[in-house]
């Protein structure tokens, strides 16, 4: 009784998004709307301003470099997560009981 | 010089939390001292720089001296500069009761880390409140979900394992919803900067709405989960009520509050007023408000565990600030930010005295409560404290937000509103009057008829005292808290 | 045969959105722990591919200039971008997350959302 | 894995990997690929090298101790690089405006902080991808 209903309302969300996205104009090339002014600069001067021919290079670390430094300090981040949790904290324990014996 | 200000504040934190894990062989007192130092210098900078921008107005921060059509760029204004201030004030506050209160569930050999995430915690709060970029808040955002969660599951319990993995998975969830949103936004503007987005969205609004009305359902919701606003508050009572008591008074206090504040920038900086009263966002949130207000409440008198309690407290009063913000006006904002001090203040209190009679008894069971109060005369007098500012006695913080609201819903022509405020107050007197009752009046177990003192770190208890003063000084001068929410707001146009 | 070339210009779109609603279905409903990871990379793989398709432009070059200074018509390269900074923070995430999973698994003995809320009603009692 | 051919077409790979991996790397500015590309296949390599030869050998080659100093390494080049903007009268990783030589296009040597940056960013994402394949593995074996 419950799934179904889920699953409906799934399927509703689907179509509300489809029928969105098909209104939005596509297949425009270089005149859609987010191949705006920006990404003609990247392409213009970039070479000059960076003097890198990677564009996404550019981008990456130099106009955003911001996000890719929190980026990496992401990855960071997740190294201390992980060993928080999953680092041994065990050892201890055993020895001491080992030494009760 | 100035300029620089806020990125040295970012480079300090993260310099910091980046050398801790070098000093493992040093004493662990190096680290403490250490990582003070450094909150207190970036404190300095906050305060300065919140002087600053209320003096001499706003200005950017350009990454590489790009435009922000190109590259990223940071805002300080009076809004951003108040909360980074706010943030690290309570922070630092909360950190020095951490320091004596480690052993709450925390290795002795995880403290280091434990720091090194805090910081972290600090710099991806900073970069959220400064940042005037939708993607670098998604970033920052995600950083932030990571060390939240990791504070949660550092306390080694079964209990939190599971509380961390929900959370995870729900503060994902959101953030996923907030970069579709972004996405949607880049189809059609092109740009990630706020103010640029806000332009090519009010052009846009004429020719394609749906994808804005899609965009602004997507990001609010996912907001909405990260902020545990009213029926997506499911995590937070597991995550608040498990973590350990420094971070639970992090969580609730600073944390909730930061996706708030993004809440507010997406609604009056990226989509503006015009867009969010056509799709009747405002009224909806005053709704969703109300009754998370209301039901926040009822759950929370359901609650045996007083951490959970809280947890739940924290839901009826992040509804508040949701009422705030949904008035949509400069009245209304303004006491929703005002409430964002109010609850953090007094919900830090409520968490680090609760974590101050977990230090010392034990005790997390609400009826465990008789007669502490001759125990830990401090501890459970600054809860009270603090238990009165939710319930909105005069005299503290609470009253003025809950004054200042009613003031404000009846200047929107919403008085219904008052009757929730109201019926809130008796609820919240409801499940807080009965633990204090129990705490002065009762005897407890062991016959202790007199007063003694709290058994607890000089550490601990200073923090709280200082915490508990503020609600009495913002409750009794509130125009010192004003004067510098009224600039924030009016860095917002209505 | 109108609504077919819409589908067509809009399937890159279309897809997309199957594969946000796939991840968020799996996330909301499945109880077994590692299927709610998998749907979040769904999820995320969906607003990459989102990004992307917004990007693209029909026959367009990657965008690595000609050091000789010939002109072509590149994609936008600000989606790449940022998603190559997404990418990175999805997978942190679903580090951390099976980390927790395995703990999950030591100290409950499952990794069924189900089974677990079993067994922490069974601790409480 | 005791098996002799793994072991010793293992030993034939990885440096070829690793060579490759700090060639994307090195010419990340001028052609596809970059930090997280080649740091990726660095990581990788030495992922191989720890199923093959054992978490207990491959400790002693990547050490804990070194480990920890590339993760944090990683970021700190990343931001003294970027502070280096701020002392040379820029803001915060500028590239051009702080003065720094961005060299001939298309060369090895051009672009500025961008190469720098670069080697930063797979230090950290080699180190990352190792230590966290190092905590999952000892996870298990406990």
């Amino acid at each position: 009784m419950k799934k179904p209903f889920i699953m409906l309302m799934f399927i509703a969300l689907f179509v509300v998004l489809v029928i969105n996205i098909m209104r939005m104009p596509a297949g425009l090339g270089t005149d859609s709307l987010s191949y705006n002014d920006a990404t003609e600069h990247y392409i213009q001067y970039s070479a000059e301003e960076t003097g890198v021919t990677n564009i996404i290079a550019a981008i990456l670390t130099d106009y955003r470099a911001f996000d890719t430094l929190g980026e990496t300090i992401i990855l960071f981040t997740s190294i201390v997560a992980v060993i928080s949790v999953l680092r041994p904290d065990k050892k201890p324990e055993n020895e001491g009981r080992v030494s009760h014996e | 010089m100035i300029e620089q200000l806020p990125i040295i504040n970012l480079i300090l934190l993260l310099t910091t939390a980046l050398v801790i894990p070098l000093f493992k062989k040093q004493r662990f007192m190096v680290t403490l001292i250490l990582s003070f130092v450094v909150l207190f210098i970036v404190w300095l900078s906050a305060l300065y720089l919140l002087y600053h921008v209320n003096t001499t107005g706003a200005f950017y921060y350009r990454f590489g001296g790009y435009s922000p059509t190109i590259g990223l760029e940071l805002l300080i204004n009076p809004f951003s500069a108040l909360f980074t201030f706010f943030v690290i004030t309570l922070l630092m506050i909360i950190f020095i009761y951490s320091t004596a209160d480690a052993s709450d569930g925390i290795h002795e050999r995880e403290y280091g880390r434990y720091y090194i995430l805090m910081f972290i915690l600090l710099f991806a709060m900073f970069g959220i409140i400064y940042t005037n970029d939708l993607f670098n808040t998604y970033v920052f955002m995600e950083i932030l979900s990571i060390t939240t969660c990791a504070i949660i599951s550092i306390k080694r319990k079964k209990k939190n394992y599971a509380a961390a993995f929900r959370y995870v998975m729900l503060n994902e969830m959101g953030s996923l919803s907030y970069l579709f949103g972004v996405a949607l936004l880049y189809m059609v503007t092109g740009y990630t900067n706020i103010e640029l987005v806000f332009q090519g969205v009010q052009d846009v609004w004429v020719i394609y709405p749906t994808n804005i009305i899609i965009a602004a359902i997507f990001m609010i919701v996912g907001l909405g989960l990260k902020a545990a606003i009213f029926p997506l508050h499911i995590w937070l009572p597991d995550a608040h009520s498990a973590a350990p008591s420094s971070s639970s008074a992090i969580l609730s206090a600073i944390v909730v509050k930061v996706y708030l504040i993004i809440l507010v920038k997406v609604l009056f900086s990226v989509f503006g007023i015009t867009i969010i009263e056509a799709l009747h966002i405002p009224s909806l949130l005053m709704v969703i408000g109300a009754v998370g207000i209301v039901m926040g409440s009822f759950f929370a008198i359901a609650q045996h565990d007083i951490k959970r309690m809280l947890g739940y407290s924290s839901v009826a009063q992040i509804g508040y600030i949701v009422l705030g913000i949904g008035l949509a006006s400069s009245l209304g904002l303004r006491i929703a930010f005002y409430h964002v001090f109010s609850h953090g203040i007094m919900k830090s209190v409520l968490f680090l005295s609760v974590g101050a009679v977990i230090y010392q008894r034990n005790l997390r069971k609400v009826t465990a409560y008789n007669g502490i109060g001759y125990m830990m005369p401090l501890s459970i007098g600054m809860f009270t404290l603090a238990a009165l500012g939710m319930i909105g006695i005069p005299l503290t913080s609470g009253f003025i937000s809950k004054f200042n609201l009613g003031i404000a819903a009846l200047d929107g022509g919403q008085g219904i509103y008052i009757i929730i405020l109201v019926v809130s107050g008796i609820l919240n007197a409801i499940y807080y009057l009965p633990i204090i009752i129990a705490a002065f009046l009762r005897e407890n177990p062991e016959n202790q008829i007199y007063v003694s003192k709290d058994k607890v770190p000089l550490l601990m208890i200073m923090p709280i005292l200082i915490l508990g003063a503020f609600i009495v000084i913002i409750g009794v001068y509130p125009a010192i808290i004003f004067d510098l929410v009224d600039s924030a707001v009016s860095t917002f146009s209505f | 045969m109108n609504l077919v070339n819409d589908i067509l210009a809009h399937v890159n779109f279309i897809g997309a959105m199957a594969l946000f609603v796939i991840g968020l279905y799996m996330v909301v409903t499945h109880s077994n722990l590692i299927k709610r990871i998998m749907g979040i990379n769904i999820m995320g793989t969906a607003i990459f591919y989102f990004f992307i398709a917004v990007g693209n432009v029909e026959d367009g070059a990657p965008p690595l200039l000609d050091p000789d200074g010939n002109a072509l018509t590149f994609i936008n390269p600000l989606p790449s971008v940022l998603i190559l900074t997404g990418i990175v923070v999805v997978v942190s995430i679903t580090v951390y997350s099976l980390s927790l999973v395995v703990r999950i698994y030591e100290t409950y003995g499952t990794i069924d959302q189900k089974e677990m809320a079993q067994i922490e009603a069974e601790d409480d009692d | 894995m005791n098996d002799i051919i793994v072991k010793s077409i293992t030993r034939l790979v990885i440096p070829f990997l690793q060579l490759y991996g700090i060639y994307i790397i090195l010419h990340g500015h001028i052609s596809p690929g970059g930090g997280f590309s080649g740091g990726a296949l660095i990581g990788s390599s030495l992922i191989l090298y720890t199923l093959v030869f054992g978490v207990d050998r491959a400790q002693k080659k990547f050490s804990h101790r070194v480990s920890e100093i590339a993760e944090s390494g990683g970021i700190l080049l990343y931001l003294f690089v970027g502070a280096l903007g701020i002392a040379l009268t820029g803001n915060f990783l500028s590239n051009k405006a702080a003065g720094f030589p961005l060299g001939e296009l298309g060369s090895l040597l051009s672009g500025g902080i961008i190469p720098v940056l670069m080697i930063g960013i797979g230090i950290k994402v080699a180190s990352t991808m190792i230590t966290l394949f190092h905590v999952l593995i000892q996870e298990e074996s406990q």
